[in-house]
């Protein structure tokens, strides 16, 4: 299985890392999820959250989940990308590509991986008050 | 020995410090770590149903054996994505 | 709910798409699926698939699971897009994009519209022997 | 009343042919039409517990009363994606 973790201030480019997918003839099915900062936590305006990381345990976890989802579905490459530092409401902060041969495991595989990233990964969230600000 | 410990999110506010050092005594639990921190740091008791404590990088529990030189990490729960 | 709905032979640019996703503070998640033509279909080698689309009917059956989207779960938005004629082994034949407030129904809802799209829009494909042809 | 047929995908190879038209009588049924589609293209036979049925652009059952001018399509199970 082909993996590549990503934890980095710079803005995710989604465009490219769709653009930059491995060709394959015998993978049926790429699923992705983009995690967007929204505009409001726990009912009030936010302009970002501030992302917090303990970075190696963060990778040593990332990658424990990656060796469990290897052996849980025959999936061909997993690429995340996790934003840290101040991300604007409307920008994404995590960015999920999940490559198998059928669809069924490909989003059983992506809904897994986030649901445990949220339970195990060292990595917290501060919500900066303000106005969200719209993208145009 | 010396037992150093870092604090994570929140914690760091409740602490007011990102780090702190504990001197214990051989085949000290992390539970025995806890009860010291606890009693060093007040605010953190209200937090210790949720707290979450790691031994380098791993998540170990309450019973776990402390040695030398272990590094330990207390935060909250996390929140990614 | 934004909708938008394209069935063409024109190869699909996903990372276009992906670029063109309409910015919000408002929602959460977005889920994309890509399906990839196979370089096999029933255990034969396979060059390409040809997609035979039946188009007034397919776009009123794709605009009923679109109203019952809505109804169903809060989605901002789903744009959808199926590839007809000859599809390549490697190449994508299908997209697409739900934009929600939150993970849990975005994937419910994107699921949801692909395997009722395979129960109802009058879609076929006819494998095209050969062997595949690997992009790079 | 004249009652036009659309075939799709390979039941176009099981009859021959893309449209074909019958005559029917006034307030015939899909179950009418199927049995004279039947016999004029017998290897649509074999398929019939897997047939589905539109007319215009929605979905009926066989005991669907046909008018003058309905479009009925005859196609295999679908399999976009």
């Amino acid at each position: 299985m082909h993996r590549s973790l990503t934890i980095s201030a710079a803005p995710i480019d989604e465009a490219d890392l769709v653009a930059a997918r491995a060709s394959s003839t015998t993978m049926g099915a790429a699923v992705y999820f983009s995690g967007i900062v929204r505009g409001s936590e726990d009912a009030q305006p936010i302009s970002a959250l501030e992302y917090e990381c303990f970075r190696p345990m963060a990778e040593h976890q990332f990658h424990r989940l990656f060796d469990e989802l290897e052996c849980r579905w025959p999936i061909a490459s997993v690429r995340l990308v996790h934003r840290i530092g101040v991300v604007k409401a409307g920008e994404a902060s995590l960015w999920v590509e999940i490559v198998a041969p059928h669809r069924g495991e490909a989003f059983a595989a992506c809904q897994w991986l986030i649901d445990e990233m949220k339970r195990v990964v060292p990595i917290w969230k501060k919500p900066l008050p303000g106005q969200p600000v719209p993208r145009h | 020995m010396q037992i150093r410990v870092q604090f994570w999110s929140y914690f760091k506010e409740l602490t007011g410090c990102a780090q702190a050092t504990e001197e214990l005594v051989e085949k000290a639990t992390i539970a025995d770590l806890l009860q010291r921190l606890h009693a060093r740091f007040p605010k953190l008791v209200s937090m210790q149903n949720s707290t979450l404590i790691a031994v380098g990088v791993e998540y170990q529990g309450r019973d776990y054996v402390l040695k030398a030189g272990d590094e330990v990490s207390l935060f909250p729960p996390v929140q990614g994505g």
